[in-house]
């Protein structure tokens, strides 16, 4: 019973596809997958709008939407009917075909990620076997559309907005990378099922075997996804789209539907990227606790999506935004050193994963405890001391 | 086997234990640290004993001998063994050690108590009696150079006990130094008798290195092997020679009289330096082997080749009258017993060498009882004078000092060998009656008269000086700096009860001892395994053969000599005043100024191996700073020599024609140059032409 | 048309079409994007021969060279763009042919 | 697939055409990327799965973005009246012709290269095995690149700098 | 890999250790002698470990790690240690604490002094654990630099030019060493110690080292002698060997003590630790065909220290020179076991008691040498920087605490039985007595002269009227005397019962005199 619950979707997919003739069924297959990732992810960025709003209003002491539906459940509703209806400004002087292409280039490279998502036991899109690279990859396409919304505006702002996203992104990319490197090196490969199935088995009577849990993995996760809010440049990475000080950044001169998309495209890259942590990390879909394991997969891999939304809400309700100074030497000298120390840590863990002395466990823990604690000690020590100001000369 | 076998390591664990509690003890527990020190050898005494007595039923019988080895370490897959055995000769020397240990123990705590460091004082002590009861029982060649070493090292710190007098550092650093040369020799014995032997063991078995079978395969059925048995004891003789004083290494002996006076009688007189004695005496079937069972039969030479007794014979009688012609002419009255010690440790050497083992072990005993009877007096003497040492300063000094007057008496008959009735007379007897029946020569005898007649000569005339005659005080006391805080009188008296017992204990053994070896009752050589002939009872007719008694008449007339021309000189014509000459000075100034220095062997010494040292060190020390630092130095400039010819080569003679050659090409380049416009992009297009061209003519130019 | 020669064709035009750019253009930026699509033309090649020509015992060679060219390339881009970023800087200009110092 | 191969050639060259013949330097780059996507198209095409997605994420990711920065950096995006060719520009599209005419004749000439009869279909390695050969039979190899590109960044940052300014004394607050 | 990497950790913690004291900083520097001693305390409590665990009845090497590193160049990540190198890792990890806490003064840049003592820590454990050429020279080196920048920055007032003398001397010693390995590598393509030995058992090393230079063929003995005499000269400068010891002196003496108490008592190991263990398994036929001139400067050796040492008027130097002496027996040793060739059981005795020698020796020397330069610091500290030999005088009777301890010390220095030194030179002696008696019986001598020099040194500074100026120096405090107790105590224990040390090494030298006799 609970098996075929788990794999609902799977069964359900494969009853459609056989209805059909043979030739029409790897496209039908495709057709299909994108569209249920395509109506899924849709519904929850409609349903994250609604949430990071009330979440904020709950941490800033207001109520937030409370008029459309009950709790206001159906502002997101009445926001898309908004954006839909509002009229498409174009500058005169913008490049219009850059213009027009930017939030198009924004959103189908998200959606081109999930296909290498699993969310569920047996429910991804295509198992590439290069899947994490291929993400990247994708991912990095999100740097173009954004610098052609910046340019096409033809607008100061924009063009600031879309350079300062742009240092942003490429800076963080690289910690990104390599905090996700020693999940690869451990799981060896770069498929992403392969990386969920490496995680499969429990220790310790129950404890699910994740990434997350050696020091290495927690060091890994608390990094990847620093690197992830600044690679959706959410608060407090916020500056591509700091509103006080240059309004919208590259989205300054969009609206209405145009608006719409890219607002569509950032959440849905959250949702990638966590999806994407949650897989190299936090076991994927499966279940932390072996007693847990009668839930279906797919919730669990949405328990920890909505976890992680949350998690980027709060952060965004409490942490002040960053300088650009900050910003870069934190990338430079603290997450791109930091990352590489979990790489190491994480080979080391590897490496000792051999060990079958008593108190084995616990040395290999010490060890690659050490291997983390110490550099971080020493990167702390040395540039996160008391700030120093420096003045425009 | 004997518990007391088994048992026989707590007799110097006993002193070494005191000696390590003593060396953590605070100074201040002085009554603590005398009773833990003479307790602890008092049981070792008591042990030694047992042992002795063990060792009794066997006399005559055949030799008693039990050891015990056990393995101490193992390097590799060898075991290095050591052990400890029981026989006659330890026994005795266990006995003799720890009997005159203890008195003079005891005879510290009198005179020694005013020290302010008496609890150290008790702890080398400890350390010493330890060692040198150690190197007694020691089956081991190497056992015993350890205990040799140790003691040594005692003997260093006692000599420096009194550390803060610049002549009592010398003389302890000289005693080490010189004795570690005999140690060194002795090292290399050992060395060579281990890598020959296989053993260091002296008995183990029949495998021992002084039993047959170990003999016999160092010596092997050739000269050779004999000549390495004869190196392996000379070698071994040479520690004996450094330990005991003997003739070129005697120099430390005299001046080890620094230390206290209780040292002196222990150390010095008694027990260490006769060491040497002991370990040939240990060692003689090396030093001795016998020639017929080693050569196995194979006929050689009918006479067997000369071994080491050779040597030691001759060692001991020069040595004897050697020193005791320098202790004729000296004044200090430790010295005077120093340079006595070192000629009658050439008797005993002597006395082992004509022979054997009894002979020299027999005056060893005896030797150890009434010198350390004397040296007890002689620091009596020195206490109640208030540290005066100098003969010359003393005198009259036999009413205020009845006791010390009377038991010196003794010992100094016993020494000068007054005849019949102390056993000096007994025990040299036996030495010359051996060095008379000597094949090799009769020299050794007449030398040995000749240092009896010198040895009656000088005691007689200390004997004087001291206790006969007037008061010669120095108006002045010399200066208390030793550390020795007497209460202020000054007038000399008689030393406490606790000084005057032990030298009345060593009074009576000095006279009893010498009738354990008579030749009427020979029961020490019997028992020490000599073969005698006799029964083992007494005989008197012995006594009354003819040799016997004309080598008695022949001694006693010497010794009355000695005694006499003493007398005449010194003790008719009482010497009044501290600054006369010497009477003997008067008579022969020349021999005497030889005699008073020492025949200037400190001096020739000083002049030739401590000034070649001096000079070898600094010739390395210079070697380091000029030839090898020069060296360095000269490589450095060579290097920097060689960059400055090369530098010039290239600058004067490559760069001369090159420039030449550099001005044509120059004048080419520029035309060259012309075609490079720096413009990128024309050189692109020559690289795009070049690279096309070249494809054409490969395709087409026939290049398959 | 074999595969093959259909792959080696496209990358021979790509190939012009980079040294077309290179050789024409005047801007030092667009001349280094054309010597990029060289080089990716050559990695056209080298592929394709590994997918089709290939001896099958390397089975990694081609791909393993095209990545260590990509490399170079970055290095080459990152390292060619930073020059010209910094001659912009003293002769505010990025017209190739004005650079001309080095003639003889 | 002949039509997949089709679509991706002909977008291919024809954005590198526009890549390199536009007068907006930014249009240019946006053209390159096109062409970078076209090019790891047609390697996904041959199968070099890994390989494409290591071009898109380093042409596209890295150098675009780079190029981009340059241009901006230099001011050289606004479209002036100056003359955009090195001239004479003819002379250099003619060598570029020559060169690709050469080639594409050696090409279709060739007798040597097989024919679609006598393909073998390399098995592709997957990306353990790529990364296994990288890390044994390339490692030397990968150990220079490696030290290539560190010397990469730290000229290219060295050369960034901003440059000291001629001494001269602080000002005095 | 089965079980904790004990030698990676023993090499790993005071590296950390070293990083993170460094990384003190000035405001923090309070810390650091804590620091630094909690560390060398962890890598000494490891190594008493290690220790525990060592099989003592395996001659075999023990808790060996490998794994292959850079293939192509044959370099393995290779560790194990034996006997001899375990015995080598007690002492150093013994020394480093010791030396730290008998330099708790340091006042300037003390997170710098304390983490390169670390550091220096790590460069000798990993020499002593190393069984690859590679990293063995890296740690080799890699010892060196915070050696030089310890004597440079808290030396003498001549350290600056005694640390580049150090630094120069060693560097051209191993330019030698590592132009001789490459030599080999060439030849052979390997740069592991024990398969270099295999080889070279086997005879294919002396068979692979023929030469084509210009169209003749040099004899493959002849290059074999040319690479061997680069390695000896790189381990020969560091032990040292008497051409190339000037640097010694000089440098021993402007190091700050505890510096100099870890080079006497550790780094000069590492040279004869190499002849242990490169030189006598690898080029045993060159060591026997140049057996003379080597015995015949190691015998200079020991006559020419010793007698320079009485020449010296400064403490250290003097005590510098007695160090240059006693390694000169270790060589003895090591040449004599060399020579003996044929498998007689005799000689094999020989060879275990002269092997055993050494290795006792190696261990006694490092302790005895760095408790003297302890107690000269001591000295110097407490006269404000005097150290002459006439300085002083009568110091007994004002501190009669450190000079019974001191001269504890010097008596085992001088080989005095009941304490330590005694029992490895008597081993090294027995055993080089038989192979080469004439080097043993001059060597002999070198006994003598030290005896003098010792007691010279006890009679100017301990003995004799107490100089005045010396009145109110203090004894030994308390801390002081905590540490040197352990010293004291082994010199005891080894003096009185040397199995306790010997009993690690006896298998080791069991079997490397076999395989040395299978040659």
């Amino acid at each position: 019973m609970a098996e075929t619950l788990d794999q609902a979707f799977v069964l359900l997919k494969q009853w459609l596809v056989d209805r059909f003739p043979a030739d029409l069924q790897p496209l039908l297959s495709a057709f299909l997958s994108a569209a249920a990732i395509v109506g899924v992810f849709a519904g929850l960025f409609a349903f994250t709008t609604w949430l990071e709003r009330k979440g904020l209003a709950r941490i800033q002491n207001r109520l937030g939407p409370n008029r459309v539906g009950p709790y206001g459940l159906f502002q997101p509703i009445a926001d898309g009917l908004k954006m839909l209806t509002k009229e498409d400004i174009v500058p005169r002087s913008a490049d219009q075909l850059v213009h027009f292409l930017a939030p198009i280039m924004k959103v189908v490279p998200v959606l081109l990620a999930y296909a290498v998502i699993p969310v569920g036991r047996n429910m991804v899109a295509t198992d590439l076997e290069a899947g994490l690279l291929f993400f990247l990859a994708v991912g990095s396409a999100t740097e173009l559309a954004v610098f052609m919304a910046g340019w096409g505006s033809h607008n100061k702002y924009s063009l600031l907005g879309a350079m300062r996203a742009i240092a942003q992104l490429i800076s963080y990319e690289i910690p990104l990378v390599f905090a996700a490197l020693g999940v690869v090196l451990v799981a060896g490969s770069l498929s992403l099922p392969a990386i969920v199935d490496s995680q499969a088995g429990y220790d310790w009577g129950g404890l699910a075997r994740w990434h997350v849990f050696t020091p290495w993995g927690l060091a890994g996760f608390g990094l990847f996804m620093i690197a992830a809010t600044a690679k959706t440049a959410r608060s407090p990475f916020d500056l591509p789209e700091g509103e006080s000080e240059i309004i919208a950044g590259h989205m300054v001169e969009y609206s209405g539907f145009k608006y719409a998309l890219f607002y569509l495209g950032e959440y849905l890259s959250l949702f990638a990227i966590s999806g994407v942590g949650i897989t190299l990390f936090l076991g994927g879909w499966r279940e932390p606790f072996s007693w847990l394991a009668w839930m279906p997969s797919y919730v669990w891999f949405g328990l920890k999506l909505l976890a992680c939304i949350v998690g980027f809400i709060w952060l965004r309700g409490t942490m002040p935004r960053l300088r650009a100074d900050q910003l870069m030497n934190f990338a430079w000298k603290f997450m791109f050193p930091m990352t590489l120390v979990t790489v190491v840590a994480a080979a080391a863990w590897h490496l000792s994963a051999g060990w079958n002395f008593t108190g084995a466990g616990l040395w290999r823990w010490a060890l690659d405890a050490a291997v983390i604690l110490i550099p971080y000690r020493l990167l702390g020590a040395r540039h996160l001391a008391p700030r120093t100001y420096r003045f425009a000369d | 086997m004997n518990w007391i076998v088994h048992q026989l390591w707590l007799i110097p664990a006993l002193p070494f234990l005191a000696a390590g509690v003593l060396a953590l003890t605070p100074r201040r527990q002085r009554a603590f640290a005398a009773r833990l020190a003479i307790s602890a050898l008092a049981v070792s005494l008591a042990l030694s004993c047992a042992a002795f007595v063990a060792t009794l039923g066997h006399a005559g019988t055949g030799t008693f001998r039990e050891r015990v080895n056990f393995t101490w370490f193992q390097f590799g897959d060898q075991a290095l063994r050591l052990g400890w055995v029981l026989d006659p000769l330890a026994a005795v020397m266990l006995v003799m050690v720890s009997f005159v240990g203890l008195l003079i123990f005891i005879y510290s705590v009198g005179y020694m108590a005013h020290d302010a460091n008496f609890t150290r004082f008790f702890c080398f002590l400890a350390l010493f009696a330890g060692a040198m009861l150690g190197l007694v029982i020691a089956n081991s060649l190497l056992l015993l150079f350890v205990c040799w070493e140790l003691v040594g090292l005692a003997s260093y710190l006692l000599i420096g006990f009194w550390f803060h007098k610049p002549e009592a550092a010398a003389a302890a650093k000289k005693a080490f130094i010189t004795t570690r040369i005999g140690d060194v020799a002795l090292f290399l014995g050992m060395l060579w008798l281990y890598s020959a032997g296989g053993t260091l063991l002296f008995y183990d078995a029949g495998e021992g290195c002084l039993e047959n079978a170990a003999l016999a395969r160092i010596a092997g059925p050739s000269l050779v092997g004999w000549g390495t048995l004869v190196g392996i004891s000379l070698l071994i003789f040479g520690g004996a020679i450094g330990k005991s004083g003997q003739l070129p290494l005697h120099v430390w002996l005299p001046d080890a009289m620094e230390g206290p006076t209780p040292v002196s009688a222990l150390i010095h007189a008694a027990t260490m330096v006769a060491a040497g004695v002991f370990l040939v005496a240990r060692v003689f079937p090396l030093m001795k082997p016998d020639w017929p069972s080693l050569a196995g039969g194979i006929p050689l030479a009918g006479t067997p080749p000369p071994d080491a007794t050779l040597a030691i014979t001759w060692v001991g009688a020069i040595t004897a009258v050697f020193a005791a012609l320098i202790a004729v002419a000296q004044t200090d009255i430790k010295r005077i017993l120093a340079y006595s010690t070192v000629s009658q440790l050439g008797y005993m050497f002597l006395g082992l060498g004509v022979g054997g083992v009894a002979v020299g072990m027999f005056h060893l005993l005896t030797h150890a009882c009434f010198k350390a009877l004397l040296f007890l007096g002689a620091g009596s003497v020195i206490h109640g004078c208030h540290d005066e040492q100098d003969i010359r300063r003393m005198g009259g000094l036999r009413r205020p000092m009845p006791v010390t007057f009377a038991t010196y008496a003794v010992g100094m008959m016993a020494l000068s060998g007054v005849p019949l009735l102390f056993s000096g007379f007994w025990s040299k007897d036996e030495i010359l009656h051996a060095a008379h029946g000597w094949a090799g020569s009769r020299i050794p005898f007449y030398l040995g008269l000749f240092g009896a007649l010198l040895t009656a000569f000088y005691m007689t005339r200390q004997m004087v000086y001291v206790f006969f005659g007037q008061r010669r005080a120095a108006s002045t006391p010399p200066a208390a700096a030793s550390g020795i805080r007497h209460p202020a009188s000054g007038e000399p008296h008689e030393s406490p009860l606790v000084m005057t017992v032990p030298l009345a204990i060593l009074a009576v053994s000095a006279i009893v001892l010498g009738f354990l070896g008579t030749p009427a009752w020979p029961w020490l050589q019997t028992y020490l395994g000599a073969d005698h002939g006799g029964s083992g009872g007494v005989e008197l007719a012995k006594l009354l053969t003819k040799e016997t008694l004309w080598l008695m008449a022949i001694s006693t007339a010497v010794v009355t000599a000695g005694i006499g021309l003493a007398w005449r000189w010194y003790g008719q014509r009482p010497i009044t005043d501290a600054g006369t000459p010497d009477p003997l000075q008067m008579s022969f100034p020349a021999a005497f100024r030889w005699l008073r220095q020492k025949f200037f062997v400190d001096e020739f010494y000083a002049a030739t191996v401590i000034r070649a040292h001096a000079a070898w060190a600094r010739f390395s020390d210079l070697l380091d700073a000029w030839l090898w630092g020069g060296l360095v130095l000269a490589v450095h400039f060579l290097t920097q020599g060689l960059s400055w010819a090369s530098r010039f080569f290239d600058e004067y003679v490559v760069n001369l024609g090159f420039d030449a050659a550099c001005r044509r090409l120059r004048r080419d380049g520029a035309f060259a140059a012309g075609l490079s416009d720096g413009k990128l992009q024309n050189y692109l297009r020559g690289i795009g032409t070049a690279f096309a061209c070249l494809l054409v003519l490969l395709l087409w130019g026939g290049c398959r | 048309m074999s595969p093959l020669e259909r792959y080696l064709i496209v990358a021979a035009l790509l190939f012009g079409i980079g040294l077309a750019g290179a050789l024409t253009r005047r801007n030092a930026i667009l001349v280094l994007a054309g010597i990029e699509l060289m080089l990716t033309a050559a990695n056209l090649n080298f592929i394709a021969f590994w997918r089709y020509g290939g001896h099958p015992a390397d089975s990694g060679t081609g791909i393993v060279f095209v990545l260590f060219s990509i490399a170079v390339a970055a290095a080459e881009t990152a390292v060619g763009l930073a020059l010209i970023v910094t001659i912009y800087r003293h002769r505010h200009s990025t017209k190739l042919d004005e650079f001309d110092e080095l003639k003889g | 697939m002949d039509a997949a191969f089709l679509i991706a050639a002909g977008l291919t060259l024809a954005a590198a055409v526009a890549a390199m013949s536009l007068r907006n330097l930014i249009h240019c780059a946006l053209c390159l990327v096109v062409t970078f996507f076209g090019v790891a198209a047609l390697f996904l095409l041959l199968g070099a799965e890994f390989v494409s997605f290591a071009q898109v994420m380093v042409y596209v990711g890295a150098i675009a973005i780079l190029i981009v920065f340059a241009t901006l950096l230099t001011r050289s995006a606004g479209v002036t009246g100056e003359p955009l060719a090195f001239q004479p520009w003819l002379v250099g599209l003619g060598i570029a012709g020559l060169v690709v005419g050469a080639i594409v004749t050696s090409v279709a000439g060739s007798g040597l290269l097989p024919t679609e009869s006598s393909r073998i279909v390399a098995a592709a390695p997957s990306t353990r095995e790529l990364g296994e050969q990288l890390m044994s039979t390339y490692v030397l190899p990968l150990e220079v690149v490696g030290l290539l590109l560190t010397a990469a960044l730290i000229g290219a940052a060295v050369l960034g700098l901003r440059e000291p300014k001629p001494s001269t004394p602080p000002p005095k607050p | 890999m089965n079980s904790l990497p004990w030698l990676t950790l023993l090499t790993l913690v005071p590296s950390l250790g070293g990083l993170i004291v460094v990384s003190l900083g000035e405001r923090r520097a309070a810390f650091a002698p804590r620091l630094g001693l909690l560390f060398a305390s962890l890598t000494l409590l490891l190594a008493i470990l290690l220790g525990t665990q060592f099989d003592r009845t395996s001659g075999n090497l023990q808790f060996v790690e490998r794994h292959a590193w850079i293939p192509t160049l044959a370099v393995n990540y290779h560790l194990g240690v034996d006997g001899l190198g375990l015995l080598m890792v007690e002492l150093t990890t013994l020394l480093v604490p010791m030396a730290m806490l008998a330099s708790a003064r340091v006042n300037r840049r003390a997170p710098l002094y304390f983490g390169l003592m670390l550091f220096l820590e790590a460069g000798l454990v990993g020499t002593f654990t190393a069984l690859n050429f590679f990293h063995w020279f890296l740690f080799w080196e890699l010892s060196l630099i915070p050696a030089f920048f310890l004597i440079k920055l808290w030396g003498g007032p001549e350290s600056s030019a005694a640390a580049t003398q150090f630094f120069i001397y060693t560097m051209v010693g191993s330019v030698a060493m590592l132009l001789a390995f490459l030599a080999l590598f060439l030849a052979v393509g390997k740069f592991d110690f024990l398969e270099l030995a295999d080889l070279s058992r086997s005879g294919q090393l002396a068979a692979s080292l023929n030469l084509e230079w210009g169209g003749h063929t040099v004899a493959s003995s002849r290059v074999a002698t040319l690479i061997f005499l680069g390695v000896l000269l790189g381990l020969a400068v560091k032990v040292p060997l008497m051409p190339f010891h000037t640097w010694l002196p000089a440098t021993y003496a402007e190091a700050p003590t505890a510096v100099t108490m870890l080079l006497t008592g550790a780094m000069s190991k590492m040279g004869v630790y190499g002849f242990l263990r490169i030189l006598l398994p690898i080029f045993p036929a060159q060591i026997r065909a140049l057996e003379t001139p080597l015995l015949t400067l190691t015998v200079l050796t020991i006559l020419f220290s010793a007698a320079a040492a009485f020449a010296q008027r400064d403490l250290k130097r003097m005590l510098a020179y007695s160090s240059i002496n006693h390694l000169g027996y270790c060589l003895l040793g090591v040449f004599a076991v060399a020579r003996v060739a044929e498998p007689s059981p005799r000689l094999a005795t020989e060879q275990a008691a002269a092997l055993s020698g050494v290795l006792l020796q190696m261990f006694n020397h490092g302790l005895t040498a760095a408790t003297l330069f302890c107690f000269v610091g001591w000295l110097e500290r407490r006269s404000g920087g005097l150290r002459g030999l006439n300085d002083f005088g009568g110091v007994r009777q004002v501190a009669p605490v450190f000079c019974g301890l001191m001269g504890i010390a010097l008596f085992s220095s001088l080989g005095l039985p009941g304490l330590n030194g005694f029992v490895g030179e008597f081993l090294i002696f027995k055993g080089s007595f038989s192979p080469a008696t004439c080097s043993t019986v001059l060597s002999a001598g070198g006994l003598l002269l030290t005896a003098i020099f010792l007691l010279t040194l006890m009679q100017r500074v301990f003995h004799g009227p107490l100089n005045p100026r010396w009145t109110a120096l203090p004894d030994l405090t308390w801390r002081e005397r905590l540490v040197v107790a352990p010293a004291m105590a082994l010199m005891f224990l080894i003096g009185l019962y040397p199995h306790a040390l010997l009993s690690f090494t006896n298998a080791t030298v069991s079997q490397f005199a076999k395989s040395l006799r299978a040659f």
